[in-house]
């Protein structure tokens, strides 16, 4: 059989191009292995041969996303690759977003297999651990070694359709899909024993995490409120009168955003709820209530807070129906993300 | 949708009548509002009353914004 | 108590005696219905779930609610919210009920639904 | 309360003028068997076939698996309260035909899901597929309800279960089983050192085709309450649900609990196995609210330091389950759950319809939306047509060759959450 045509895929540094004052590297593609790449051939020995690498700055990526992963796509797509490896990201943010974003991508577009290996606090794992298989490795460069050990193995096995073990035999970050087997034991024994385990104090893995309660660390607090420029969300559903965008008044299954500049109070002849949750009476009069715009002003004004940001995110919707907020909340993080907001006011009826 | 904003590393204050639920979903920093239909307002107070009601609500979360936590805190 | 459905059965079967709102409308649809009664103080009374019949499969749904609205009810909320979420979910799971679905079929489904919330009136009638 | 069960393998079935068993094969006369059941006048005729591992059969609509057993010494018959005469059951012998079952067969609603191969991938994920299957096929009278049906079929799979094992009643088993529940101050006296252990079994009671009787007590009118283990073994509990396949626990199950089983493999060496807690799964929310209440309030009366509780079926026995696991470890119990998953078919969505923090020790059945491939076989026992219903109607689909692409959900037990398999899931 020929041999696994692969592509790889690293950022700026461990391209050899530079440090952080090259992040804005535009992409480019070379034949052959770069850098780590070298690593990767050397354990595949003849069964995989590394035909390019793509290369691209870290900041130039992520602030392109869109437009950077179509072109790497192309890219990658002319060495007809069977297989695609990003990074290892180790700890490094943008880089872990980069390799996560480029291997889920050319996974779906191209239909070949990807990986990518990434340190597990990487912001990467997060977003991308359900779309593609992301080895977990040591949180900087010195864990190179390592993270190859472990990621040419696993490259092959996905290259050649060989069944993937679990998280801890393969050494990949747990996807979160749920994937039938069939275990040594029958149910019964392993409630026993475990149960034997928790009664002793001893350490158990249990097989199904409970889902909600994945907590999410507290952020740094706001040093200098009166510098920061807030945000208003709401799950209130408060609307531009006649609700232009036709949110639903429950289950919703889209957000708005509505721009408030130069609105210095939500009145009942501009703004209304778009709720079916709720008596729609109190907000329909006056939809500060739900949404401060006043008050913030208000303290705009004043000093107390730097300023309010220019659009207010809304949706309809209460805080137990995680599925579509969980969806509307993450485009809508991004976006306050790259507006500069520094911190959020979500109101919930 | 707290913990997706928080998780890029915004802070969010939460405000909302049912702390429970807020509880539930992972809010870190959450104020307790007044009622599910004006949880930023009373309609049975005067205006400038119900206004004064809701500048003591903000400042309560911008103070909870500015408040170093390392777990789940109700600002009451 | 109020018995919001879907199912034609349930509007003949139980007479005049219990309050019903019929939802001329899909299985999701009266789900809906039932959390916007609980957002306004109605407590869940019989469980959305009601039954192993997969929210997919079967069309006809009923579910009780409590009479008076009173404050909100938050383990009434979460439960009807996780069953919308659940539903979601088998929704998403593709279907072909208009083949197999055929009238005899569809009695039989009203007939669960039926029954299901039927042994919840035994339960409920114990009540004062 | 001490059960000795004698087990006599049993790895043929065949047709025959006596009815006897000889060796490790059940001779059969089927006239015989099939007068026996037309007793109960709803039925209009009954077939009788035989299923062996390895066959290419496919068996379906299947509602309920039944183990044969007969009383050999103790107080009351098998079946209590349902086919026999109310005693209590669980003490002496009792003869079990290991290795084959009575499989019943019926279309009690249009849409009855419920296969069993005994051959091919999704023979690997019935253990029923491992058993010689007397199927019966039970065809009602016209114009009965569907409530008739279900009991009508209920009843004469009972009845030939106990038909067949009465055959091995003055039989000396060669293998003998004891099991031994002692009572409260006995084991504390006997076993002062060891965790006490119960297991809470949740059963499914809904109403129609979601009922489980307990001495022929339909369980959703009743409180939970305690059982000796070896109550189960002698048919104490039987089934009549029909309904989600990989989920229900049939009477077959009840029989041969696994839970009971791997706590007995470690009562008195590692664990005081106290009792079992049965609980019921109504639709009506007080009725879930009290029984866990009652559940948390029983356990903790029996002063146990940790349970195991298994759930049976989809969707509001999710909110069951994490009411009885929330409130008996608020009580200070540690608690271990086996539940099922339906996360989609890809695997992706979230498992249960409930959740709670307290559930941290979980064993899984494997996700019931999986998809598998039942190829074409060459014989079917049942009812054929309802391969068209389960095929258009939700969880699969049927090919003009015979194969079927359906859920993990149609399979009897595939699922189970007892925990009688080995499939799980990650």
């Amino acid at each position: 059989m020929s041999k696994i045509r692969v592509v790889h895929y690293i950022n700026q540094f461990f391209g050899q191009i530079g440090g952080e004052e090259k992040a804005d590297h535009k992409p480019e593609a070379r034949e052959g292995f770069v850098g780590p790449g070298m690593a990767f051939q050397a354990s595949f020995k003849d069964k995989a041969e590394i035909v390019g690498t793509v290369i691209c700055g870290d900041s130039y990526f992520n602030e392109n996303i869109e437009a950077e992963t179509e072109e790497l796509l192309t890219m990658i797509e002319t060495f007809k690759p069977d297989l695609f490896i990003a990074g290892p990201a180790f700890n490094a943010g943008r880089y872990g977003m980069a390799c996560g974003s480029i291997a889920a991508t050319v996974k779906e577009k191209l239909g070949i297999p990807a990986l990518t290996g990434m340190y597990v606090e990487n912001p990467g794992v997060d977003s991308f651990k359900s779309k593609v298989h992301i080895v977990s490795t040591k949180d900087s460069a010195a864990g190179m070694r390592d993270a190859i050990k472990k990621m040419a193995p696993l490259a092959l096995k996905l290259a050649l359709g060989e069944p993937i073990g679990s998280p801890e035999e393969e050494g990949y970050i747990p996807t979160g899909i749920r994937v039938n087997f069939f275990e040594e034991k029958r149910g019964s024994e392993r409630a026993v024993e475990m149960l034997l385990k928790k009664l002793k104090g001893e350490e158990f893995t249990t097989e199904y995490p409970m889902p909600d309660f994945d907590r999410v660390d507290p952020s740094p607090a706001i040093k200098d409120i009166t510098k920061a420029t807030i945000a208003l969300v709401t799950s209130g559903g408060i609307v531009p009168k006649g609700n232009p965008d036709r949110i639903e008044s429950s289950s919703a299954s889209k957000y708005a955003k509505y721009d408030i500049e130069g609105i210095d109070d939500l009145t009942a002849e501009e703004y209304e709820t778009a709720h079916g949750g709720y008596d729609p009476v109190y907000a329909n009069k006056d939809a500060d209530r739900v949404l401060p715009v006043d008050v913030l002003r208000e303290f705009g004004k004043e000093g107390k807070i730097g300023k309010l940001h220019r659009y207010f995110y809304t949706t309809t919707g209460n805080g137990t129906s995680v599925a579509n907020a969980k969806k509307f909340a993450a485009a809508i993080a991004k976006e306050l993300v790259s507006d500069g907001v520094d911190a959020v006011i979500l109101t919930s009826t | 949708m707290v913990k997706e904003i928080e998780r890029a590393g915004i802070p969010v204050v939460h405000i909302c009548t049912v702390v429970p639920i807020s509880q539930t979903v992972g809010a870190n920093r959450i104020v307790p509002a007044i009622a599910i239909p004006h949880p930023l307002g009373d309609p049975s107070q005067p205006a400038d009353k119900e206004k004064e009601i809701r500048r003591k609500l903000i400042d309560k979360a911008l103070q909870a914004l500015s408040t170093e936590i390392s777990e789940q805190t109700v600002f009451e | 108590m109020i018995i919001i459905t879907n199912n034609a059965k349930m509007m003949e079967e139980t007479g005049n005696s219990i309050e019903k709102e019929y939802i001329d409308g899909t299985h999701k649809d009266v789900l809906i219905a039932v959390r916007d009664r609980i957002h306004k103080g109605h407590r869940l009374l019989t469980h959305p779930l009601s039954g192993s019949v997969k929210p997919n499969q079967t069309p006809f749904k009923s579910v009780a609610i409590s009479k008076v609205p009173e404050k909100l009810d938050l383990d009434s909320l979460d439960i009807i919210e996780k069953s919308i979420r659940t539903y979601e979910q088998f929704e998403k799971i593709p279907t072909d009920n208009g083949k197999a679905n055929n009238e005899r079929i569809l009695n039989d489904y009203r007939e669960i639904d039926y029954k299901l919330l039927e042994s919840a009136l035994i339960s409920a009638n114990r009540r004062g | 309360m001490k059960l000795e069960l004698g087990k006599i393998p049993i790895h043929d079935v065949k047709f025959d003028s006596e009815s006897r068993i000889e060796g490790n094969t059940l001779y059969l006369n089927q006239e015989e068997l099939i007068s026996h059941l037309m007793v109960d006048e709803n039925i209009k005729s009954i077939t009788i076939d035989v299923a062996r591992p390895g066959d290419k059969t496919r068996i379906m609509p299947v509602k309920d698996v039944i183990e044969p057993r007969v009383k050999v010494s103790g107080k009351g018959q098998v079946f209590p309260g349902t086919l026999s005469k109310v005693e209590t059951v669980g003490q002496g012998r009792t003869n079990v035909l290991k290795g084959m079952a009575v499989v019943t067969t019926g279309k009690i609603v249009g849409f009855q899901e419920g296969i069993i191969d005994m051959s091919g991938p999704g023979a690997d994920y019935t253990p029923f597929s491992k058993l010689v299957n007397l199927v019966v096929v039970c065809e009602p009278v016209e114009g009965i309800d569907q409530h008739t049906h279900e009991k009508t079929v209920r009843i004469a799979g009972l009845r030939a279960a106990a038909y067949l094992g009465n055959l091995a009643k003055d039989i000396e088993a060669e293998e003998i089983e004891t099991y031994e529940t002692y009572t409260v101050k006995e084991s504390m006296e006997k076993f002062p050192d060891l965790p006490r252990v119960a297991y809470v079994l949740m059963l499914q009671t809904q109403g129609l085709l979601h009922d489980t009787y307990v001495y022929g007590v339909d369980m959703k009118h009743s409180l939970p309450t305690i059982i000796y283990p070896t109550e189960l073994m002698d048919g104490a509990i039987i089934s009549g649900n029909c309904v989600s396949a990989c989920d229900k626990n049939t009477t077959y199950h009840h029989l041969n609990n696994p839970v009971v089983e791997d706590l007995f493999k470690k009562h008195g060496k590692e664990l005081n196995f106290v009792a079992v807690v049965i609980t019921n799964e109504n639709v009506y929310l007080d009725d879930k609210e009290r029984s866990s209440d009652w559940t948390s309030k029983l356990v903790e009366f029996l002063d146990v330091d940790g349970v195991i509780i298994s759930q049976e079926g989809f969707g509001n026995p999710d909110t069951d389950l994490i009411m009885n696991c929330k409130k008996i470890e608020a009580k200070g119990i540690k608690t271990v759950i086996i539940t099922d998953e339906y996360a989609g078919r890809d695997g992706a969505s979230q498992s249960l319809a409930d959740a709670d923090e307290s559930a941290n020790a979980v064993v899984t059945a494997g996700n019931a939306n999986m998809v598998i491939e039942l190829p074409p076989m060459d014989k079917v026992i049942g009812y054929q047509e309802v391969a068209d219903v389960i095929a258009g109607g939700f969880a699969g689909s049927l090919k003009p060759d015979g194969s079927i692409t359906a859920e993990l959900q149609v399979i009897v037990g595939a699922t189970n959450e007892l925990g009688f398999n080995k499939l799980s899931a990650r």
